[in-house]
């Protein structure tokens, strides 16, 4: 089982002629996620990923013509809030935007219309999502580092995340979902949004939260754990060593008047129970020791 | 990217926000010649952008030209926080009848532009917030139709603006916000907003804090970086398109993606040593970006080694290997090199690594080991 | 009973010192309206209503004071569309706006943010609501006119409603709420939304329903009234002399490209099954025939 | 309110709509001078707010000056559909190649800017929309945020504009819709919107009706109005504050609420009679306001009685019953009244009404019947 992305998830690609659209759309397909489309305006009547999928000028027609229901984004961070928006006027239930460095207050706008039409952006800034049982993944995410199981993973992050998920495999410890959620200051989903999911899918038994300075979203996360999550946890946060007021690279991660600090992050998660990590590489271990088998 | 007050205040007087600009000068002369062509009492104010210049001596009230020129004097080449002081602010004194705090920030947790004002300005907001948090108004915008009429209402009532002042602080705060937006800022600060002892509203100091990520689409803003009190490596480092951040250790950090980056001057710390610098190479890495990303490791004279770790996704192992060796050769100074490259052609990578006698490691914790105990055999 | 006010409507009066406000807060007080503070800028710390209500500056502080949880508009046009942010930021749970000659696209703009807050918006360009039986008014319909019952009116007009509900008053037929929901084009809350509340209300037994030519409201309601409705309804539609192309008074009541015909809505409605009077006069007599009582 | 073509196109140039304005003539002679100066052929124009001018010969093409005089002489004080022609536009003609529809309305339904296109130009979209309605887009625009460039792309794919044209089609919807928010504007029209042989976009004729509402805040709009298309009554009650619209019959009404004015002309309609006029008086009405209805009610020679109807609830009963014996005083015509007051100060108003001889009614049913007798004794 899997949160968000099934089999059942029918994906077009915006942005697919790109080289990154392209690239991806092909790994995508490889690891077994069904592209039904992709979207380019202009060149509509194309055909992409060597002639097995029709390209569309327009989001209207993808969902029109092969039914659609969710997106992923390759478009540049100029074109990349209207490409999200395009895809939510054409009623796709998911967006994953893996573009970054897009304008916080263009998100801003983005968020707030996304919320309100009650379409579930995953990102932007993010490597997207990957249901490791179901075969389908949507984003960026290396094919080759999971192992089918029922740990659910969300993160802030892009490589880190394959860094835990490869150490959880190398373990023996398979992933029910892994999401990366992005590390923009405003992103469509957040720790919480996802975390609910898990504790909510019976095929998730344990989750792995990732987080990093900046903001508050971990102490929040840590309060929604205290209160409603009763499956194992571990944790882990980057940017113990990172400085104060200085953005690291992700544009969120940024501690500012004293607040978003790595240790705060980690004291709200170990007062919730959950099993704080010193390295990506103690995650099996702590999973281990929450009980979670292979 | 911080603007230096006199920028902040250019834009703000841009966007009709009331206020006496002043002008710059670099030299005791410059400063004296504004003092005579403005009215006095001045005040001489040190052009950095951190905080506390007042405690540092580099805000001053001057009654006379020569006055100005004498503190300018003064000001000019004083170290504020390790920033060497190469423009003062000369602006016209005002005389304050009462203070204000009101900003805008982009509110990531209520994911809105949000005003915060006090009636207690020209002191640290996060000082009013730990003091009397009560005298704070922290009041969200709708992200979709911004500021309106009643927002500013309230502001107004809340600080207890007279109704003599209420066309002047909608201007004040209309300007604020236009600015906000226009200039796509993730912070708009005026602290003080003075009201002078003749009954006008002024904005006394002002800072804004524009979102790196919209910096493409305002060229005339990215010109007014200041390139004076960024690190010279942070400088090369953003032209080459790298996220680089200069720290004060000895182990040379280069990482792709943000997080693991954070995550391996992390475990350099664990292992016992300190990172020299947070480096994120972005994706795709070929020999040019590795190349300079030697460069502005090395630049720093206390780096003693550096860490390679590459997660492969996007990135492709053999390339970044390749690049490794193919700019190793192009560099001035060499120090010990610990390279992990995993994930995607991790295997097709291991060789090219082996014959160009790195050091490797197979996990992160490994790599950061060795690279400290490198550290400490080059010292 | 009653739909939408009731005894425990705290009202504020947006506009309370101006000539139109405190007229008709007196009106409202008198009706037994408990008016709980008024709200115009610049006159807070000073009373209203013969020193029975504090005025405040702002809606915020009419809310956090003393617990005013709806409000009522006089505002100029130029001001109310700012008026109705102001009481829904406020967060009360109704607004109604009596203000007419708001432009549409102010009122486009209203309508979304409200809806997106919940917010009950009724009006503008409306005379409001009376529960009868509550004795509370919001709105400036004459107090006098009523006797309470159990048929709920709904009307986009003003006069023409008090013409209604002083037929049924004079023919013995009571009433439950009376609800003006305005003749603008973009109105917050509409027929549906209202027939729909009277269709719950236990204390509702009947409808009556009074619609002009413009937009296609009513023949909406028709089709919800088929599909929905089951307690006995009579209509009565304005505007059968009206031209076409020309804006009769309201700025809703405009028959455009042979759309928004009385004949149309009269159609609708009759093939709903609800009864429709050529005459205001004749309501009551549709109602006795559909079986209501006093 | 309605704006002429050439109002309408001077708007849209001002928003950057690509299109060739033309000049207006009021004489043969300017239309021959405006024909000189520019491309030919020419066409030349009748200016009215009513449909369909072509058919009636209000559009002709002229090769020369001279010949566009010659049509001009036609077609100036042509009537068309009881509207005389005074205003011809003189603009160069275009050799089109292809034509499309583009249209912004404030659609009720959808409570949205809905965007209605068609390849179908020049043709009205109802027709379109009665023989294929599959020709036909309509798209609501989201209404915080308004028009969006996938939105424009959208229209573009539909209507199969080539990629050579895109942008300065974008200039087109761009601008259609900036003046459409900018004008308050309930419907902003382009039809047709042509392509013309040497491959240019450009708006062939064009429609902006404007929100009444909204007219307070642009006075420079209010200008546009063009008092040759409305009922010099019409004129009158506008600038006396009250809603006046003229018909046919010999009824005159006077009614307080748009509701309850339709509402009476249906009944004098049901009594047999014919309403001479819709009149809602509005709230409050003095002396002053009721004598400027009754002046505007009996400047139609139509009318043969007048029929007051006014439910007391703002407006107070005894007020206007004063209103009515003052006012009538005044009057340089004199025809029956009938008077129905009800509501606030009814009572009141009884005797006043009473000692002034009016003849008066209790329903609104018996109030008609009677206007309707009084109309057909006194003709």
């Amino acid at each position: 089982m899997s949160i968000l992305v099934s089999g059942a998830t029918r994906l077009v690609v915006q942005g697919i002629t790109g080289r990154e659209g392209e690239f991806h759309s092909h790994a995508m397909q490889a690891f077994g996620t069904q592209i039904v489309a992709g979207v380019t305006p202009g060149k509509g009547g194309q055909t992409a990923l060597n002639g097995s999928v029709p390209v569309f000028d327009t989001m209207a027609e993808a969902v029109r013509e092969v039914g659609a229901n969710a997106s992923c984004i390759f478009v540049p961070a100029a074109a990349a809030p209207d490409a999200i928006l395009e895809a939510a006027d054409a009623a796709v239930a998911l967006i994953v935007c893996i573009t970054e460095n897009i304008p916080a207050l263009d998100m801003l706008r983005v968020y707030h219309v996304l919320r309100q039409q009650g379409i579930r952006l995953l990102g932007p800034n993010c490597p997207g999502l990957t249901s490791v049982a179901e075969r389908a993944k949507v984003g960026i995410i290396p094919n080759d580092i999971h192992r089918p199981g029922s740990v659910g993973l969300v993160s802030r992050s892009g490589t880190l995340t394959y860094e835990v998920v490869q150490a959880m495999t190398d373990a023996g410890i398979g992933q029910s979902t892994c999401v990366g959620i992005g590390g923009d200051p405003i992103v469509g989903t957040g720790f919480i949004d996802v975390l609910d999911m898990f504790n909510e899918d019976p095929e998730t038994e344990a989750m792995v939260m990732i987080g990093e300075i900046g903001g508050e979203e971990e102490e929040r996360a840590a309060a929604f754990v205290k209160r409603e999550v009763r499956k194992p946890m571990a944790a882990f946060i980057a940017g113990r060593t990172a400085p104060a007021g200085r953005r690291m690279g992700h544009a969120g991660a940024i501690i500012s008047g004293g607040a978003g600090t790595a240790e705060s992050k980690r004291a709200a998660l170990d007062a919730a129970g959950v099993a704080v990590a010193d390295s990506p590489s103690h995650i099996p271990q702590l999973l281990r020791a929450a009980g979670v088998g292979g | 990217m911080k603007l230096q007050e006199y920028r902040s205040k250019e834009i703000l007087a841009q966007y009709g926000v009331p206020l006496q600009a002043g002008t710059t000068a670099t030299t005791p002369e410059e400063a004296e010649a504004i003092a005579r062509t403005i009215a006095r009492p001045v005040v001489v104010k040190a052009q950095v952008l951190v905080g506390g210049r007042g405690k540092a001596g580099g805000v001053k009230l001057a009654e006379t030209p020569e006055e100005a020129a004498r503190h300018a004097e003064a000001i000019l080449g004083m170290s504020i926080k390790g920033i060497t002081v190469r423009t003062v602010l000369v602006a016209p004194a005002a005389n304050i009848a009462s203070e204000f705090y009101l900003a805008l920030i982009l509110d990531r947790a209520a994911k809105a532009i949000t005003v915060i004002t006090s009636a207690e300005g020209g002191v640290e907001i996060e000082k009013t917030a730990s003091t009397h948090p009560e005298a704070i108004l922290r009041m969200p915008l709708h992200p979709l139709i911004g500021l309106q009429e009643h927002n500013i209402r309230r502001v107004a009532f809340f600080l207890g603006i007279s109704p003599d002042l209420r066309r002047e602080f909608r201007q004040v705060l209309r300007g604020l916000y236009d600015a906000f937006v226009g200039t796509d800022a993730d912070l708009a600060e005026i602290n003080p907003l003075a009201i002078t002892e003749d009954g006008r509203l002024t904005a006394l100091d002002a800072k804004i804090v524009l979102d790196d990520s919209a910096l493409a689409r305002h060229p005339d803003l990215e010109l007014m970086r200041d390139l004076n009190e960024e690190e010279r490596s942070e400088t090369a480092a953003r032209q080459a398109g790298i996220n680089f951040i200069k720290l004060d250790g000895s182990i040379g950090c280069m990482v792709n993606g943000a997080g693991l980056a954070m995550t391996t001057m992390d475990l350099v710390k664990l292992a016992g040593g300190e990172p020299a610098n947070f480096l994120d190479i972005g994706g795709g890495a070929k020999a040019d970006k590795v190349a300079a990303a030697f460069r502005i490791i090395l630049d720093d004279p206390n780096v003693k080694a550096i860490l390679i770790n590459i997660f492969g996704g996007i990135t492709r192992g053999d390339e970044v290997a390749r690049g490794i060796v193919e700019a190793r050769t192009t560099l001035a100074r060499h120090v010990p090199m610990v390279v992990r490259i995993v994930g995607t052609n991790a295997a097709e990578a291991a060789p090219i690594l082996a014959e160009a006698n790195l050091i490797t490691a197979d996990s992160l914790d490994e790599a950061a080991a060795k690279a400290v105990a490198a550290a400490r055999a080059d010292a």
